[in-house]
This record gives C-alpha cells, structure tokens and sequence, in this order.
C-alpha cells in the first residue's frame, strides 16, 4: 500500500506491465515529456513521440496490436480522438468480429477528458458514451489513484480494444502539463477531489476486473449513479442531503462499458429513486443507457438525469454550472420527492 | 521463383497445393512458391521458420511463377464477378482484374511473415499470398463456412495466418501497415509491410499521416499505389492537386514508378524498395499505374454505360434532358457546362476503356513465357479456380435472396 | 401529388431550394454522377465532385456556411463521416455556442445510412444516437417520399446544422449505384418496404417541421417506436402481431433529434408497453433515450428493445438477424406479456 | 499604409478609434489603416462597401503600419501573458509573442470581408484585424462581457464582422478557409481566405486534405505555416518526414519561403501569392520561420524549466533518476538512449531559446522606422492596451477561483 498521485498510479502500472512485458509499448504526442519517467526506464523506442495525425497513429496502434504488439496509444484528450474516429467506428471495434473471431487486438487508448478546470468546448469533453456505442470497446473511467492502476493494468493485459479515459481535473499530469504548475495565482483545491487526485494504491497491484461498479456509499432513500469526477460530486451532494435527512446511495460504475448492471438495478430498487449523474452529454451517454437498463429490468423507480445539456462553455463559472455539480444533483434528488 | 528462400516446408491438402502436386518436377515451375504457398496455408508461421535468407536483397524475378499468380488472380476474380453476376455474391465487388501485374510483381518478394494490408479492391492480394480461394470465395458469397465466417464479406476479408488485413474505409490500409511494421521492427527485424491503396485514397488524409509517420519512425513499409485513374466515377486528376509521385516524395519516401502492367518492371522496382526496407533504410512508395476494365465494382454504372449505352441511356437520359431544361436553375452557361461535364466524363472513359485494355498485365506476362509453358499454367490454374468456385457454387447453394428467409415489402 | 422514389423525392426538394437560392449548393464524392440531374440542370460549381477527402470538405462546408453559402455537404455513406467525425463532433455542433450565439451554421450534412442489403460492418451502420448527442445537430431519417422530400426543404432552410441520413434500402438511388441495378438475379422486393421506397409527394413541397413523429399505425396493445427503415418493420410486426389479437401502434420519429418525446410519452401512455425498434447500435442509440424520457416523465409501462446488439455481420442471412427485423419485433413484444 | 483601399467609411468608439482619433493627422500614421479598422468595427459591411481597387495586385508596404500592428498584437499578448499569470486568465494561453511579423505582414493585404481561418495561436490575427481588444481581453478572461459572451475562451475567439473563427484543433483552420475561400468565390470574387497555422499542423491529415482540396477546386485561400519548429514540447523535425515547403508545393499550392521576423518579406511575399489568388490564380503557400520566446502556452514546461533549471530539476529529477535506475525496465542502451533524448530536447530548446531571440520581428521592425515615429508608435499603442486591459481588469474583478462559487474538496 503506498500513496500515489492519479496520473502516477496509471503510469506505475502501465511501467509494470511494460516491464514484465516487452511487447508492451506507447507512444502519442509528447509522451516523452509527459511521462518521461516511463522514458527514462524503457527508452525511447518504448515511449515515443508522434506526430500530430491522430489518426494515422491511432490506426497504427490497430495494426501494430493486431502484429503482435500491446499497444498504449495516447491521444491527448478524447476530445482529440474524434480526428480519429474512424479507427474506433470502423477498424478497432470491428476487426474482431470481421476476422470470424479468429484475430485479437489487444490495444488501449489512453486519452484525457473531463472538464471544470477550465480548457473550453473542445477539450474538456468525455465522449465515454459515444465511445461505448461501439461493439468490443471498453471503456473506463477511474475515479480514484487505487483504481486508475487497477484498471491500466486490466487494461494492457486485456485481449480486446480498451479505451481509458483519465480525468483532466484528477490528473496531475494533466493538470502541471497545462501550464497549472507555474502559477501559485490560481488553485483548484476548491474543485478537485482530494482523495481522486491522490490515495492509497494497493501493492502489489492487482488487476480490476472491467465491468465492476464500486459502491462508494450506502443510503437508501436515493441512488446517485455516476463515475470520474462525477462519483466525486454525487458523493459531496450526499453530505449535502444527508443534512435535510435524505441519505443517498453513491454508485461509482468505474466503467461506462461493460456497464455492471446488476449493481444498478441493486441500489436503483433499494432506493426506488435513481439520479443519473453524467459528464456526458444528455444525449447518447450514460443516462439513457441506465433507464434502460432500469425499464427492461422492471425496475419501479423515479429517474432524474443530470447531465450535459449542451456545448460546455470556457467561463468558469458558466462551465460549473453546464457540467453535473453537486447543486444541481442534489437539486435534481429533491426534485424526485 | 519468386525468391532465395527456398521451398516451403510444408504441403497442405488445400486446392494450391493439389495444383502444385501436379505441377512438381515441372522445370519451368518450381515448386517453392512462397507467393503461392503462404504461411497461412502451412499453419501459424514460428519465428524460427522464417528464413532471413534473401531479405536485404532484391530477389529474382521468375516469369512463370509471376505469370502462374497473375493467372490465378484473374480467374478468381473473374470467377467472382460471374458468381456475382449469378447473384450468387451479396453487395459490391470490387475486382482487381487489370491490377495483377502490381499485386504479382510486389508479391514476389514477400516470405514468410511479411504482412499486407490491403482496401476494398483486395482479392489478389490474398489469392497471392496463398489465402485458401475457396474458404475466399465463400466468404465473399456470405457463406458462414468462408475464410472470416461470413461476417467479413469481401471488403473486410481477414487473414491472421499471413498476415493480412482489409479494410474497406479509403486510406486505412497505409497507417495499418504502419503499424504493422511498428511490430516487424521490434519482434522479427527483416520483415516488411505492404500496403496498396488507390490513387483516389491519396487524397485521403489518413494514408498521408501514414507516409509522414513512416518516415519519420523509418519504417519498414512499402506503400503500393495502384493508379488506375479513377475513384468510383471520379477522375482522380479531376479532384487532385500536384502530382500523386511528387507528393509521395516530399514526404521523404523513396519513390518509384512503373508500368504496372508489365509485372517484371514493378518487380524489380518493389525489389529495390523492399530491399532498403528491410535493411532499415526506409520506407518506400512504389506507383503503378494500371487500367481496370471492370469499373470500379461489378455493375459499375460507367462501365454499363458503355457496354450497353442504348439501354442506360434510356434509363437516364428522359430525366437528366427534362432537367436541363427546367424552368428554374442556373444559367444557360451552367447547363452547358453541365452538359460537357458529363459528356467529357463518359468520353474520358470510353477513351481509357478502349486505349488502355491494351494495358492487360496477364496478356502481357503470358510473352514473357514460351507458349506451351504458359497454357500449361492456365489450364492448371483454370482447373484449380473451377474446382475452388464450384465447391463454393456446390456448397452454397441457389440461395434465392441469399438466404434471407424472412422480410417482404408490406 | 405525385408519385416519387425516395432518392428522386429528396433530389426533387434540393432542386425546389436551388432554384430559388443561389446560395445552396452540393458537394461530395462522385455527387456529379448520383445527382446527374442536379448537375445538369445546376451546372458543376452547384454539383460539384470532391476528392476522398471528408475531413477537408465537411470542415470546408461548416467554413462555407459561415461565410454566406448553405452546403449539402454529402458524405456517401454515414460510416465514412467516422474520418470526418472531428467536424461534428468539434465544431459544426459548437461554433454557433462559441460565438456566443452571433453566427450560425446553417450545414446539411447529407448521407446514406443502414443495412438490410448487404455491405458489410463498415458500411450499413447508423450512427444516428451518436451524431445527435451533440449539441446544435439535428438528425432525421425519413421513411417515406413524402417525409424525405419535406425535410430536405426543412433542413436547406434551416440556420441550424441538420444531419440527412437516407436510408440505403428505401433509396434506389443507392441501391442503383452499388451495382444492384444490374443483376436481373438479385432481387431486394422482399426486403425493400414498398411504400417507403415509393409513394406520393404532396405538391406544391411543404417543408415538414423537425422533431415531428408520425403515428403510422393505431393501436393499444403496445407501442411499436422506431424510424427510418425500422418504422416499416414495425408495421410488418404489427400485421403478424394482429393476427394473433396483439394490436400495435407504429410512432415513426422521423426525427432522431429533436426528438417528440410527447408523442413517445402518448403512445406509452396509452399502451403501457413499449418496443423500441432502432437500427442502431443498442448503445447510445435511441432506445437508451427514449428509456430515458419515459422514466423522467414517470410513465408506469413496459419497455423493451430491438436493437443493433455488435458488429453487422456481412453474410445477408446473418445481417438479417442482426438488424431489428420484423421477427425479433414480434418476439419482443411478447416477451412483454 | 496596409493597402489601397482608402480610409474607412465609419468611425466606431471602440478603444481602437479612440487610438486613431489621437494619431488623427500625423503624417507618419495616416487614419486610413484598413488593418486595425476591420469590418467588424464597421457594423456588418455590405458587398457594395468592399471596395475592388487594390485586389488582384500586391499592396504597397507602409513600415509604420505594420510596425504599429505588430506593437499592439504584442502589448495585448503581454498584457494578457501578465494576466493569465495573475491568475486572472482561465485554462491555458497561447501567446504569438515572436509571430507578429507573419501575422502583420499577412494582414497588410487583408480589407473588407476577407476572411480568417486560425488556430489556438491565435490573437494577433484578431488583433490585427480589429476585434475589439477589450471584448477579446474579457473573452479570455472567461467574462460574459466577453467578444463571444464567456463560451469561446482564447481557443475558439469567434468574430463574424471580420469574418474570423479560431479552431482549438490542430490542422481545422486549412479546410475552414478552404470553405470561406468557396464562399467567396460565389459570393464575393476578388476576396481571399487565409488560414494561419504552426508547422506541427502540417502532420493533421484534414490540413493536408485541405491544400489538395484549395487546388484541385482553384481557390483563392493562402495558408500560412508559422513554423516556430516545435510543437508543445515536441521539436516538429523528430516527427515530420520530408521538407514541409516541399510537401505543400507537392500539392501544386504556389508557394513562397520568408523569414517571418521580417514583415516586409512576409508582406512582400504574402502580396503576390495574395495577388494571384485574388485574380483566380489559384491558392498559395506561405511559409515563415519564427521563435515562440514564451513556449507553447504561459507555463510551458520547458520553457519553467529553462528559465528556473533549479526548481524544475527538483521537481522532475529525483523520480527520472529513480527510474532511470529502476530494477526492471528497458536495457542500458534504452536508458542511456532516453538520457540522451532528454538532455537533447532540453539543449535544443535552450539553443533556440538563446540563438534564436535575436529574431524578435517587433524589435526588427522597429528599426524599419525613425526613432521618434516608434517610440510615438509605442507610447500610444501602450496606452490604448494598457487602458484595454486595466477595462477589462476592472471589470472582472479579482474574482478568486474565476467565479466559481461552490465546489471543493470532500
Ligand atoms: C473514407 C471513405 N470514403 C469513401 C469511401 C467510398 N469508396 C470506396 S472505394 C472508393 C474509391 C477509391 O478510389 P481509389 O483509392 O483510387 O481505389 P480504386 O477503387 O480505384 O482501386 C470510394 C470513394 C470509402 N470506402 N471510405
Ligand atoms: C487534433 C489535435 N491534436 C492535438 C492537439 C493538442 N495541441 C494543441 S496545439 C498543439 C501543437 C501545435 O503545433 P503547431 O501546429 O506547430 O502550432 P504552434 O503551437 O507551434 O503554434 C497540439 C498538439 C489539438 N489541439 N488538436
Ligand atoms: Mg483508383
Ligand atoms: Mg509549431
């Protein structure tokens, strides 16, 4: 058990497995900068700048994985990745299936998303919906430093496509690597969640299956069901509502796909009250995925989604209040009464 | 023989073996054609099985084996097009007849794990490695019992034993081989990757992120653009800037570029750059310009056009008239130009389809052989195509509607 | 009225607007030749060819539009707008929100979509839950001549982003172009629902208001939900089902977004089961939303969905099964009682 | 002056008029200076308003002009470096600090409604052009006073009056002005689209697509590579095949080659490729070397670590070094390789960052002028800025965390 920062827990056990196993490689714009840890330990063919053709490194991954290789490719932020969509929507997702099953690729997207540190419309999105639209993708998002490694190391072990989204708001490395580190003029202790940014991290690591949600509170006159940050705000608008006397339930899914859906039809008739909490856009995210989960189940409840409604705006104080804060959680939990 | 490394190590019972069994002793064909005797045919390559001999070097040309794959290339794809004809195929087919001198001559230098990846127009590719040609056509005929179990179709055929890998979205095929060759470079130093791609895909930016990416990683990847002047039913100068070679060049590609229908040419040329790939001086950018008097898939409407311009004609002409002379739209000037827009592109294709079936890569090749040499190999290969298509005509059946059992308009 | 195919009918209404806006114009891969009578009643800078380049000539319209045109950017098939996905995804749905509401994009962005012919994985997709999660895009699928026609006139005169999507089966256009106009030996009659394909086309052309669904179908046993290709299959299920005393109510969306929750919320109301038959994937696509909407209004119903569950296989008996066919409609709906 | 087209037609109170009115007579700065009174100062301008006279041919140089473009593009970047180190500037900022001369040089030919495509290094252009540099101050301040009312932020400023849109993604300019370019050729012959974009761009697959695009459609559009060799913290020649000049001519764009700390080359050279693009010539390349003094963005990484070695080696060594001698890992080759890929990427950046200072264009441009007329030139732009920007200071506040009034650890 040691402490370790988000970004750190990633690139720990992404340098673990790159240790045990050498066909495991990344590359993706400055990552040698970025993670020049990992540089400075397996050397440059390893851990390798590109270009700026997402796309063409992105489909190089596909290849590559499919040549023998693991490959971690990074894309700066998802938001990057829609350049690069089609190796998603048409290569990474499909191969598979097109060989008749017979041909793997075992390869991780790794990609920043996430808002509130404020980085405009363009590059603070999560797009993990969409993503988990495709057959064959996995998609995760950690809200936590023990989980973010758990989950890198699934990840690269994994057979099968995994796309890990790191939070922009957890990651420090984000965080620093956005110019944050060089002024003490503004903090981001008020919006970042202590213990996602930094916490323990179980040694040795141990892989986290995909598909597990993690109950991060129990309460059971509402189920607040999120991931990322967002399980971080469900569980500051817990506290919140626990002092008018309602106690929420906080379900972090970890994963947008496979989605563990026995967990949230548990906590959803438990509480019969479910809010939604998603960085997503209300379209096409999370939340319409788990009412239907919820209606198929025959699930009596009472939904509220708190979602993205729109493009997220740069001010500051016009994006806390587009993304799913714990105000308007909460707002939306009294609005079920 | 297509190169040093000698005979394959191993016989299978598929039918390209059968006609090599018959074939064996033949002076004039060897049998160790590793064009023809892929790895996948001989089970999942070990590293230890590939052969370092000869990679480095250009390797020789051997006209029969040449001409004996571009044979069998041709008669798979035209068996393809009359089973498609017959409805015996599902959707588009994308033939590769007229481009065999290209695929023949870059396949010559391939062994072992040498790794392809390819686009929508890509059957001869695999037939030339060695992919079975009837686990191929029942694939392209939906069959469940086909090379990728009927879910890949022909634009998405998949080839793990060679390796090789289709992809039928325009310009994927160059940043797959990338990769590819990514994992040639750390896990078997020596091999290479090939991707083909059509002069249209130039213009698509991926293929271009790929020529850039290889430089810049120096990689062992040969780029193969097969230029047979048209996308679908787009001239390709008609929407493209500069010079397709040129263009290659400035991205630090070593480039050449020949006629690709006279296979011995595209040979020597991808020998050249097959040879610096392997030894780790760089990817290379082969451009063959080629004629396909197919059209672009089965049915193309130009090529309907002009084998039968009464009939499509009267399909189109009635409505394409009565809107030229529409009450409202553009100028007159707009319609005239109009007008020799259309009349120019069907004239351009008449053009290349007349003046260029002279570019016939298998006609060609087949002067590169003495006569009975040749009709040897082409009553070898017709045997060995008519068998594989029958067995697959055998095995799917008539399957009106192919096999949909359900559906109908209300 | 007169009788029209769906390709001629949404030709027929581009044309109406081109002739009375020079400002309209088209362009895409090889539209000289699928649009021939545009063409020649246009002139080539109306109907202009592009080269495989759909990143640069979508991103090319969005800039056009800006600057004073109104673009049908046609992108052949919705699969291929994967490469282009950034021009969605980035800035068509956010370059109206950017500007801080001053400046519009008024874009269609034109495409074939769906499957039931046989093109395999990469090119019978739908894509239509993932390109109206973004914000500022509308997205329509019509199912008839009629609808095809009336929202082609509404999205060229829209100020708004409108993605096009026609169905590949329902149009001859493509059907045509991929080659099946030659083979007397194939025949799509048992596939092709024929009054989608063909049908009156009330003229003079009015424009049909976005986010309208059409009750195809009375019934109040159950809610058949769908659009596109997917409405007709619905009204197949419903003759099986009303044969053996199931009535269903068929609710064409026409519009994937907006979307008409009210009519959805009707139609559950009334029936208090609800199949929702979408053609694509089962993630992220409409059934998910639809879900969604019923549980915020608290509709007490039944619910189901026939959906795209992975990769479309190639082979058309499988493909068959893969999509939401009448039978798996069927199925479905007694799997309700 | 910028070009010939005459003194504006209107006067706005805008910060910039107010600058003018005070140079109003001055013999040296005459008031009719179209580049820093765009359109969008103007109210929206009607087709009769562009005045044709001056297109089609290079404009003539006027040093003070330019020189006073580049000194106000530089004072707003400072003044907005200083504020984003206040931490009054949301996110990241991507000054043009050491580009005001390819920017300048440009934005002399530009008049009524030609148009801009940018990047995320974007506000000189703006500037330049005459957005209101007080709204734009506010805009990247995050204020819904703001040019874009708080939703652009400095990535994506917006101003329909110029016309001018600015894309966070890298390489979307090119095809964007290539869609302006279009527009104007239907709707308003004569005008030119410029897109502006860095060196690491010309890797974007969509920038490619888009030079092929310009040419095969013959557009009037100019695209402007800055190429200030790095990209964030990547030198761009470790990632980028060929010559990138090479590359664009490749696409059959006419190009031309300056050094961008030299506004009468770049105006020079802007002017004919401008020219010929205003007269159907067809579309031009510009390429213009330059240094970013400031880094990638306020905070670059290397640039902390160049001027505060110290700080930053604490902060980064202790766990390279601790890596660098982990048990397991990569060979010694591999860690000596990665040693010298750091040390390396930290000396070249220092080089450029001291070698290449001397190419500051404002400083050069400066001496374009007498002594008197830039320091007249530099006291009234520092006033009109500094105004500007103690407005915008003011009018945000000090506004702890940006306004963001809840929200906090757990
Ligand atoms: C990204 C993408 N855009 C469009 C298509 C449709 N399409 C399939 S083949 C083709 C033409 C390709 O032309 P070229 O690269 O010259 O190859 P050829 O067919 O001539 O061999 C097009 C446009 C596609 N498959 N993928
Ligand atoms: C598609 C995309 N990929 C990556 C990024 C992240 N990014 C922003 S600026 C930049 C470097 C751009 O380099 P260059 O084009 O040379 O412009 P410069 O910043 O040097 O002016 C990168 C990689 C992005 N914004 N968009
Ligand atoms: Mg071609
Ligand atoms: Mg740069």
């Amino acid at each position: 058990m040691t402490v370790m920062k988000y970004g750190q827990a990633i690139d720990y056990a992404l340098g673990e497995t790159m240790a045990r196993d050498d066909d495991v490689l990344t590359w993706g714009e400055d990552v040698m900068l970025i993670h020049r840890d990992l540089l400075a330990r397996f050397g440059p063919e390893r851990v390798r700048d590109t270009p700026i053709s997402e796309s063409a490194f992105l489909y190089a991954g596909i290849g590559a994985a499919m040549a023998g290789l693991r490959p971690v490719v990074e894309i700066m932020l998802v938001d990057f990745l829609a350049v690069a969509w089609s190796g998603i929507a048409n290569a990474a997702s499909k191969f598979r299936d097109f060989s008749g099953g017979s041909w793997e690729v075992p390869l991780v997207v790794r990609a920043g998303c996430g808002g509130w540190y404020t980085d405009g419309g363009q590059h603070v999105q999560t797009l993990w919906g969409q993503l988990s639209a495709y057959p064959n993708i996995n998609v995760v998002c950690p809200s936590t430093p023990a989980d973010a490694a758990g989950l890198m190391l699934t990840a690269v072990q994994s057979d099968e496509v995994v796309v890990f989204l790191e939070h922009q708001l957890l990651s420090e490395q984000w965080i620093d690597y956005l110019g944050g580190g060089s002024r003490a003029t503004v903090s981001f202790d008020r919006l970042v969640p202590a213990d996602g940014a930094e916490g323990d991290v179980p040694l040795p690591l141990e892989p986290l299956p995909l598909g597990q949600a993690a109950l991060r509170r129990e309460g059971s006159d509402v189920a607040l069901i999120s991931l990322g940050v967002g399980a971080h705000r469900c569980l500051e608008a817990a506290e919140a509502l626990a002092s008018s006397g309602i106690e929420a339930s906080v379900l972090d899914l970890r994963c947008v796909s496979p989605l563990d859906g026995n967990a949230v039809i548990e906590q959803a008739r438990k509480a019969g009250r479910v809010v939604v909490v998603d960085e997503d856009y209300v379209r096409g995210g999370l939340t319409g995925e788990i009412a239907a989960l919820l209606l198929e189940a025959g699930v009596t409840t009472k939904y509220a989604r708190v979602a993205v409604e729109g493009t997220i705006p740069f001010a500051p104080h016009l994006e806390y209040a587009a993304l799913p804060n714990a105000d308007r959680i909460a707002a939306a939990v009294k609005g079920l009464e | 023989m297509f190169d040093e490394s000698g005979a394959p190590a191993c016989r299978t019972d598929s039918l390209i073996s059968v006609g090599d069994r018959v074939l064996a002793g033949d002076p004039v064909l060897p049998t160790g054609d590793p064009v023809l005797f892929s790895a996948s045919l001989c089970g999942a390559p070990t590293r230890s099985r590939i052969s370092e001999a000869g990679m480095g070097l250009p390797t020789g040309f051997d006209p029969a084996a040449a001409f004996r794959a571009m044979v069998r290339m041709r008669l798979v794809d035209e068996a393809l097009a009359r089973a498609w004809a017959d409805g015996l195929v599902p959707g588009e087919y994308h033939s590769g007849i007229g481009e065999e001198g290209i695929v023949a001559g870059v396949l010559g230098h391939l062994t072992g794990r040498d790794s392809m990846a390819l686009d929508h127009r890509n059957t001869s590719a695999f037939v030339g490695r060695g992919t079975d040609i009837t686990a191929l056509m029942l694939e392209v005929m939906g069959s469940e019992d086909g090379l990728n179990s009927g879910w890949a179709g022909h634009m998405h055929l998949m080839d793990p034993g060679i390796p090789a890998a289709a992809d039928g979205i325009v310009g994927a095929s160059g940043p797959l081989a990338v990769g590819q060759a990514i994992a040639h470079a750390r896990l078997r130093p020596g091999r290479v990757a090939v991707a083909f791609h059509g002069e249209g895909a130039m213009n698509q930016g991926m293929l271009m992120e790929s020529y850039n990416l290889a430089v810049a990683w120096n990689l062992p990847v040969l780029f193969v653009c097969k230029d047979n002047r048209w996308s679908i039913t787009t001239r390709a100068t008609d929407v493209t800037g500069g010079d397709v070679v040129k263009r290659a060049s400035s991205f630090g590609l070593t480039v050449e570029k020949v006629r690709g229908d006279r296979v011995e040419e595209v040979h020597r040329a991808a020998g050249r750059l097959i040879a610096r790939a392997r030894t780790g001086q760089g990817p290379g950018f082969l451009y063959a310009g080629c004629h396909r008097p197919g059209g672009h898939f089965e049915g193309d409407p130009i090529v309907r056009l002009l084998r039968s311009p009464l009939r499509q004609a009267e399909e189109w002409g009635p409505s394409i008239v009565r809107s030229a002379g529409a009450k409202t739209g553009g100028s007159r000037h707009d319609r005239i130009a109009a007008a020799k827009v259309l009349a120019g592109r069907v004239a351009r294709a008449a053009r290349d389809y007349t003046a260029r079936t002279r570019m016939d890569p298998v006609k060609r090749g087949r002067r590169l052989l003495d006569q009975a040499a040749a009709e040897r190999i082409e009553s070898l290969e017709h045997h060995l195509v008519d068998q594989a298509m029958s067995d697959a005509r055998g095995a799917v059946g008539p399957r009106p509607t192919f096999g949909v059992v359900r559906g109908g308009p209300r």
